[in-house]
């Protein structure tokens, strides 16, 4: 099936994180119609899924809230969920790019009333909490989910729980039959925002992850922290359920590392700083936390963040790469290495180890459509050969929240100076 | 299948009556068995391991192996080096790849290789036999042969240093190579995957020159092995073997410990449960007798 | 109020139907609601339901719709009417899923369901669906202030996008702190040397722009009027004055390098051979121009040996110096340390640091300072002894542990100090806010800290002249999602003015700066509200026939929206209006008003409830929640079912900043048992997205014990609450717990009166 | 060296520089940066720790310090066993470097002259090389007897349930005393070894020479 849903006057913002958002509605909102495609089943990205923001400790929902505020009240964007683009073919001001649209067997009729939920047995890994828990095979994706609708994991069309779903809806939401479709959006121009995964952090074997179950990632600890997360946000650890009173941050789990990311990713010192807190929040008589640093990159105003923390009795920084990680007869995860001021040797038991994981960006490995310029790291370059394909956020650089805002918000304005011009050609 | 042929480099340690003998006597056993076929490299000189280091500079070390190379080459053409000893095999595989990276100290190399009246031109590949019963064979051929499994014991895969870093064998984790477990499963005993010492180092030439230090690390890997019920521990390494195996009556006086726990080679566990006898895996040759081991190959063969 | 045609819709999907008595709903409606259209429907929000509604807006002539259904943030597509004033009852989240499916249940979530009923029907009738800001301008023209990177960026990307740019430069030529600039740090791949500033290019990219208009030495002399409608007097050295008519201001004025003559202990001032890293730049730039040597100030000597002194001034825990780090001093001294290595490799290059500091592919440039031989090591300078023509630095290393760690003979000692911002006027330290009830005075003297004594926009605003700033004289956002949003709109900071960057991140800056401005004049034309409220067409009406001069609401609004005329009448500037409705709270006399969002729309709300007597056992609890946090943590509080008191009775508000007294005298006085306002964290750390309408709606609010006192009530009727959009389950716990303490304070006295 | 000529190479490149030379790998050095997991992945570190980790002894010849770096202990702990290589995140072949210092150490004649490894190592070379092959046997009694026929009787003595354990598993051969294992072609060993020290001593030499 072949779908022309826009005019080369039309932008198509590839990603729905907040890079993918911000760029979507910074112009709409300057008068301009969007396609924002994204690949999950809604809009929302990494940021939806942390717990809170350094340096503020506000809540990402909040923002996210207003933007889809900003969203629903904007009929100018038009929102494509489970969709990747795989395809674009064309040139500057005149693109046409092939999005496959994955069944969500659900439709527009669904009202997000539960039921399918209720009557659906099987229980799949929820990949909002990293897997941290599971959630019913008919799901809502998360409390903030928008488009605000379920979704059936593919797992169940075909067996049982999939009529029991259909069965239980009372709207006519579920349509088992939902294929996958392809569309072809037209756009004249193209920002690229397809964000960050983490490092892979089994690959750092040293750390044991995977191996240990309280050795466990940055973007874990967020959802572990969060109270719609699978504690509802008791930091409690994953091998016994034990409070974790005792946390381990491990710097540059991945990054700075020419055996893992090349590139420093930015984000993960004020990360862990910020994590301190809520090992605090939770433990406040007794919560200890150690960061295990090389260089603390607390760059401009964070720099009096850093230095709160390090006010904070709680609060150890060792200046050392962590060399291991072992586990010991309790379960507990023994970190082994050597403080480099002054050459003091530690193998200090932890309750739990939060791997400060580094930022790979999402492009890396994939197959771009077009020629689209890129650094060694993977992330998206601004280079002319990439016509009018503009990447925004951490597709182009190991960014924070507030900067990956603004190279989305430069990058809506690089893409309305082509789409002006083509509108200007066309008058 | 086809007989596998490779040039054999097998050491100092495992020359006859040295303290890998055994080691050489199992793995003859096991090729046998296996079809693989190694031509001993005829007058193989020593890889200067790595503890040579205080004298032995940079290219004399490289000239070393790479008269190795050329013995190779020249009598055993078109054939792989295969070495059974961890460090005869780094040392020569390092050797390999800087004079496959610089001109100059392969130009200094051939230089020096002249005065003993050699010459190397394709370097053959360098391998060790754990690479080849891995790669070349493969579990599934290694296991074909299997007919007395070694059921009811528990043996920690203990793969120390250098057969595992810094090159290590493919596909295996520097941390927790698996292949070891692997090979214990597939002889029929039962493997300790969990076993967290098994890349921790034995302390190497250490052992020699300052046993303390040494002792203190051959200590916690054999602790550790007991903590997971170990009642044999493997190894792929002649030093590894060695440290692991003949100091734990001195470890025990020092610790007070109650060491006693055999060490083996992945091929003494592969000969017995391939059916040979405890002389074929040249099980006399345990400082610690493998007994449980040396029941087993006295009992008959499944077939 | 003319012809207006009310319907309320209510909905039985959901399990709505099975939980309520729909059929009495649809009775409220009409009888208490004196709605005289009222139907029900099964599934209101599918096609048909939708369709219905819409053929009643066509052909019944119903403007007003009232819908009993869902929250007012689910199905939002199809319950999308912008030609209508619309109100919402929240049945679903805000009704049966905070209660219990229990028989003894039924009669309090009934009660509740009817009640907000009979408050979505007042609502919708107090409405009038808006119909944007007339007074709006149109000019489409954007002035940049300041010739720097930034400021040249800004302007050649905005004339990219077809708007025609004013670009103010106070000093004789374009470039600023960039043309200074010897080299570039790297922004593509391998990222190994320093390279070309790209200034050049751009000043000519600005110069052969038709599209850009560049005043050289000049300054802005006076700023006045909105978005899309802003006239600016540009003052030209020879004393004439340009006046011209821009829609939109991007302040791109940069910064200063942090004195360094502050720093007598690193030598600076004490010899010539001791520099900022400025100071560098330009003998590598007379260097290039000659011989390609550095040479020593002192003497002109070739420097065989140069050491640079990371976060000199900055950092400071002491209070004396620069307390944050400016962040591209690291790379910078990577990069002027290959200055030396790449000409002569044999000079000798320590660069002493506390914390490397090169994010991203910075590492790479860093790496490769190393193999070019820069030695790099981890130290704080105690002191810089300069002496004849050499000076010897003296540290503590860190890794070694040398507290007496010395570099001798050392030829040049560069000094990385930061940026400090050139943000003009700091108008909070000039007049502390005031809040409502004071008359505006002017502030004591000697309470002003440190004024920066030359504005730069020179606003003509009631608020000062300047843009706010949000610490240390950046004028940065506070938010991390929404970094653009200045106080100021149509006014944005870009570059190291809003931020210590580099120039890379300055280019970025400046092009998303550029778009919100494009933006700001775009949706000023119009008539729409920029962000939060982005697309609002409602705007602030004021009686000013009732109006009693008091100016709370100029004094208040966070956007310095409202001027003041002569008679210190309010002048509203719908334009600058961020539509958050403090001026609405602040105005004692409600004069105030947007056209869905009134005094009035609250009030009738509140007096529609049904508030039983002392006897009944059934206390009632107001609640105003703030519409960006609050009400999404209540609602998600029922998508999870967790319960909470069926005495409460929420309304949705546009910030607590827009919280008139009323409202809660006119509760207590109905009878309510309580009120509990929850409102976005204030302080230093706020989250009020109207930056300071949490903070003022408190402060307003702490005044109100006063109020109670003289209704002889307990202090404790009235409760003030920090909310944030996670505290799905902590708002339910605050609300019975409240519950819980008005039934033993016993009712109110006020009932059946 | 003078207190002033010493103070005037803190932090000067002379000493850096010479190990780049001098040093097998030492051209690495500088691109340390400092992380320490070196340090913390060397299992003597935690045994008996050394006198200066990797990562230290990195930034004392950074920092100049030659007396302190090349008369350490500290390189002669080394095991060989390669965890700090693979761990380094600067991909520094930190145990190369280790036995390159060592080395030169040795070669300057400034190494701690009791160092057991440092002594050991040399044994082993000089045994190995000899005859082409190691003779443990003799490699073991060098060892013991380092110290005088005294002492090493003492050593011999400590070390002789060890012994007695391999020469009755048959892996130590008394007769090995004797002669034992060797190549056939020594001379060609020896000649070619000799124009390797050759070879390396004169670009060496040529190196410092600049």
């Amino acid at each position: 099936m072949t779908e022309h849903v826009a005019t080369n006057e039309t932008i198509l913002v590839v990603g729905g994180g907040i890079s993918g958002m911000t760029a979507a509605l910074e112009a709409a909102e300057t008068g301009k119609n969007v396609v924002l495609v994204e690949k999950n089943p809604a809009l929302g990205g990494r940021t939806s899924q942390l717990y809170r923001y350094f340096p503020k400790m506000c809540h990402p929902v909040c923002g996210l809230e207003i933007n889809l505020r900003r969203l629903k009240s904007n009929p100018r964007v038009r929102v494509l969920t489970l969709a990747e683009v795989t395809g674009i073919d064309g040139v500057a001001g005149d693109y046409t790019a092939t999005v496959k649209v994955s069944p969500r067997y659900v439709n527009a009729n669904c009202t997000a009333c539960g039921d399918c939920a209720r009557a659906v047995e099987l229980e799949v890994d929820d990949p909002f909490n990293y897997n941290l828990g599971k959630h019913k095979a008919a799901y809502l994706p998360n409390a903030m989910a928008y488009p605000q609708r379920y979704v059936l994991d593919p797992a169940i069309i075909g067996t049982p729980d999939a009529d029991k779903a259909k069965a239980a809806c009372k709207y006519g939401a579920i349509d088992l039959d939902m294929q996958e479709e392809t569309i072809q959006v037209r756009a004249g121009a193209v920002i690229w925002a397809t964000g960050w995964k983490p490092y892979d952090a089994a690959k750092i074997q040293p750390y044991g992850y995977g191996r240990f179950k309280n050795v466990i990632t940055s973007v874990e600890f967020e959802r572990l922290a969060d109270v719609h997360g699978p504690t509802g946000g008791k930091i409690l650890r994953p091998s016994d359920g034990k409070e974790a009173k005792n946390v381990a941050f491990i710097q540059c789990a991945g990054s700075r590392d020419e055996n893992h990311l090349r590139h420093c990713s930015r984000f993960c010192c004020m990360a862990s700083l910020k994590q301190t807190h809520y090992v605090r929040e939770n433990y406040p008589q007794d919560g200890k936390s150690t960061i295990y640093y090389i260089d603390i990159r607390a760059i401009d105003r964070f720099e009096d963040f850093y230095q709160k923390v390090r006010d904070d009795a709680s609060v150890t920084f060792i200046k050392s790469k962590v060399a291991r990680i072992s586990e010991d007869k309790d379960g507990n995860p023994v970190v082994w290495g050597v403080n480099t001021e002054g050459y003091k040797r530690y193998s200090t038991p932890h309750d739990l180890v939060v791997l400060a994981v580094g930022m790979e960006p999402s492009v890396k490995g994939m197959d771009i459509p077009g020629h689209i310029v890129a650094d060694s790291s993977g992330f998206i370059e601004a280079d002319p050969a990439n016509g009018a394909v503009f990447g925004a956020g951490c597709a182009t650089n190991a960014l924070d929240v507030n900067r990956a805002v603004q190279s989305a918000t430069a990058a809506a304005l690089r893409a309305i100076q082509v789409v002006n011009k083509v509108a200007k050609a066309e008058a | 299948m086809a007989k596998r042929e490779y040039a054999f480099y097998p050491g100092c340690s495992s020359q006859k009556g040295a303290s890998a003998s055994n080691y050489l006597t199992s793995v003859e056993s096991m090729c046998k068995t296996l079809d693989v076929k190694l031509t001993e490299i005829p007058d193989w000189n020593c890889c200067g391991a790595s503890i040579g280091y205080a004298e032995a500079g940079e290219l004399p070390r490289h000239v070393m192996n790479a008269r190795n190379f050329a013995l190779s080459e020249q009598h055993l053409p078109g054939q792989e080096m295969v070495a059974t000893c961890a460090a005869c095999w780094l040392g020569a595989r390092e050797t390999r790849e800087r004079l496959t990276h610089s001109d100059t100290l392969m130009a200094d190399t051939r230089e020096a290789l002249k005065e003993a009246g050699l010459q190397i031109n394709e370097m053959p590949e360098i391998r060790h036999m754990v690479e080849v019963l891995i790669e070349d064979l493969g579990f599934d051929e290694m296991a074909k042969h299997v007919v007395r499994p070694l059921e009811g014991v528990k043996i920690a895969g203990y793969v120390g240093c250098q057969t595992n870093r810094p090159f290590g064998v493919a596909g295996e984790s520097f941390e927790n190579p698996m292949y070891l477990d692997k090979l214990v499963d597939m002889v029929g005993a039962e493997a300790i995957p969990e076993y967290d010492m098994k890349v921790t180092c034995c302390g190497g030439a250490l052992a020699f020159s300052e046993p303390e230090k040494a002792q203190a690390q051959i200590k916690d890997i054999i602790e550790s092995a007991y903590d997971h019920g170990a009642e044999m521990i493997v190894t792929p390494c002649p030093l590894c073997q060695a440290n692991v195996e003949i100091y734990q009556g001195q470890i025990n006086q020092r610790y007070g410990t109650k060491f006693n726990i055999p060490v083996l080679y992945y091929s003494q566990l592969m000969v017995v449960a391939y059916g040979g006898s405890a002389k074929d895996a040249a099980l006399n040759g345990q400082v610690i007798k493998a007994r449980k081991l040396e029941e087993i190959a006295a009992k008959p063969v499944k077939r | 109020m003319a012809d207006i045609k009310v319907a309320a819709y209510i909905c039985k999907g959901c399990g709505l139907g099975e939980r309520l008595d729909t059929d009495a709903l649809v009775k409220v409606a009409q009888k208490d609601g004196k709605v005289p259209l009222v139907k029900s429907h099964d599934f209101l929000c599918n096609a048909d339901g939708v369709a219905m509604i819409r053929n009643d807006v066509a052909n019944e002539g119903v403007t007003h719709i009232m819908i009993g259904a869902c929250s007012r943030r689910a199905k939002t597509e199809a319950f999308f009417f912008p030609e209508n004033a619309v109100a919402r009852a929240n049945l679903r989240e805000g009704v049966i899923w905070i209660r219990p499916d229990t028989e003894e249940a039924r009669e309090t979530t009934q009660d509740m369901a009817e009640d907000y009923i009979r408050m979505g029907c007042a609502e919708v009738k107090a409405m009038t669906a808006p119909g944007g800001n007339p007074n709006t301008g149109s000019n489409k023209t954007l002035l940049v202030v300041g010739g720097g990177v930034t400021g040249m960026t800004a302007a050649v990307e905005a004339s990219k996008a077809g708007y025609p740019v004013v670009l103010v430069e106070k000093s004789s030529a374009l470039g600023g702190w960039g043309a200074r600039l010897f080299k570039r740090i790297p922004i593509h791949e391998p990222f190994k040397s320093p390279a070309d500033t790209g200034v050049a290019d751009l000043v000519s990219q600005v110069m052969g722009d038709s599209n850009i208009k560049v005043y050289l030495n000049a300054t802005i002399a006076k700023t006045e009027g909105a978005p899309g409608r802003f006239v600016v007097d540009v003052a030209t050295e020879s004393g004439a004055t340009h006046t011209e008519d821009i829609g939109a201001i991007l302040q791109a004025t940069g910064f200063t390098l942090y004195d360094m003559n502050k720093l007598p202990e690193l030598g600076a001032g004490k010899s010539p051979n001791v520099v900022d890293q400025a100071g560098l730049e330009a003998l590598a730039s007379e260097a290039a121009a000659k011989d390609g040597v550095i040479r020593r100030p002192s003497d002109g000597q070739p420097v065989t040996s140069v050491v640079f002194v990371q976060c000199a001034g900055q950092r400071d825990t002491t209070g004396t110096h620069l307390s944050y780090c400016s962040g591209y001093c690291c790379n910078t001294s990577v990069k002027q340390a290959m200055y030396f290595k790449d000409a002569n490799p044999s000079v000798e290059t320590v660069v002493v640091y506390t914390d490397l500091r090169t994010p991203g592919n910075g590492e790479d440039f860093y790496r490769s300072a190393q193999e070019k031989g820069v030695i790099f090591t981890k130290g704080k300078v105690s002191q810089v002894l300069p002496s004849g023509n050499t000076s010897t630095v003296k540290f503590h290393d860190l890794i070694l542990d040398d507290t007496d760690a010395t570099i001798a003979d050392v030829d040049l000692v560069v000094l990385a100090t930061g940026q400090v911002p050139n943000s003009g006027v700091n108008i909070e330290a000039l007049a502390k806010p005031q809040v409502a009830g004071e008359e505006g005075e002017a502030p004591a003297e000697g309470e002003a800290v440190e004024v920066k004594p030359i504005s730069i926009l020179n606003l003509t605003y009631r608020q000062g002249p300047d843009v706010p700033q949000l610490t240390q004289g950046f004028t940065d956002s506070h938010f991390i999602c929404f970094p653009y949003e200045t106080r100021r709109t149509g006014i944005y900071t870009a570059g190291p003015v809003r931020r210590p960057m580099d120039m890379a991140q300055a280019r970025e800056d400046a092009t998303g700066a550029a778009l919100k401005a494009i933006q700001a004049l775009e949706n000023a034309e119009l008539g729409r509200a920029a962000h939060p409220r982005s697309g609002d067409l409602s705007f602030p009406k004021v009686r000013l026939e009732g109006c009693t001069q008091c100016k709370r609401c100029t004094v208040e609004c966070p956007f310095g929206a409202i001027d003041e005329d002569e008679k210190r009448f309010p002048v509203f500037n719908e334009s600058r209006c961020r539509r958050c409705g403090t001026c609405m709270g602040a105005c004692p006399v409600r004069v105030i008003s947007f056209e869905n969002y009134s005094v009035n729309t609250v009030g009738a709300q509140i007096k529609a409830v049904d508030i039983p007597d002392e006897f009944s056992e059934k206390p009632r609890i107001l609640i105003l929640a703030c519409e960006n946090d609050a009400y999404p943590a209540l609602d998600m509080a029922g998508m999870n079912h967790n319960e909470y008191s069926a005495f409460v009775r929420i309304i949705p508000i546009r910030c607590l900043g827009s919280v008139n007294t009323i409202w809660v005298t006119d509760a207590l006085n109905a009878g309510y048992d309580g009120v509990m306002m929850m409102g976005c964290k204030s302080g230093e750390q706020y989250q009020c997205h109207f930056v300071k309408g949490s903070e003022l709606g408190r402060v307003r609010m702490s005044k109100i014990d006063d109020t109670l006192k003289t209704l002889n009530l307990e202090s404790e009727r009235v409760r003030d609450l920090e909310v944030a959009i996670t505290d799905i389950k902590r708002v339910p716990e605050m609300i019975n717990k409240y519950a819980e303490e008005l039934v033993a304070i016993g009712p109110s006295p006020f009932k059946g009166f | 060296m003078s207190a002033n000529t010493a103070m005037a190479t803190k932090y000067r490149n002379s000493f850096l520089k010479e190990v780049e030379e001098q040093v097998e790998m030492g051209d690495w050095v500088k691109m340390c940066m400092q992380c320490g997991v070196c340090a913390g992945s060397c299992p003597v570190n935690f045994q008996s720790a050394w006198e200066h980790p990797p990562q230290e002894i990195f930034m004392m010849i950074r920092a100049g310090k030659r007396e302190e770096v090349l008369t350490s202990p500290s390189m002669w702990n080394c095991t060989s066993c390669y965890n700090c290589i693979v761990r380094c995140p600067r991909k520094l072949p930190i145990t190369h470097i280790m036995h390159g210092l060592a080395e030169y150490a040795h070669r300057l004649g400034i190494a701690p002259k009791m160092q057991p490894t440092r002594f050991f190592s040399g044994l082993f070379w000089k045994n190995a090389t000899k005859t082409g092959r190691v003779n443990e046997l003799k490699l073991s009694m060098g060892l013991y007897f380092k110290d005088g026929f005294g002492a090493g009787v003492k050593e011999g003595m400590k070390m002789k349930d060890v012994a007695l354990g391999l020469i009755k598993a048959k892996r130590l051969n008394p007769m090995e005393l004797l002669g034992g294992h060797k190549c056939k072609d020594q001379k060609g060993i020896q000649a070619m070894l000799k124009k390797a020290y050759e070879i390396e001593r004169s670009r060496k030499a040529a190196k410092m020479a600049g």
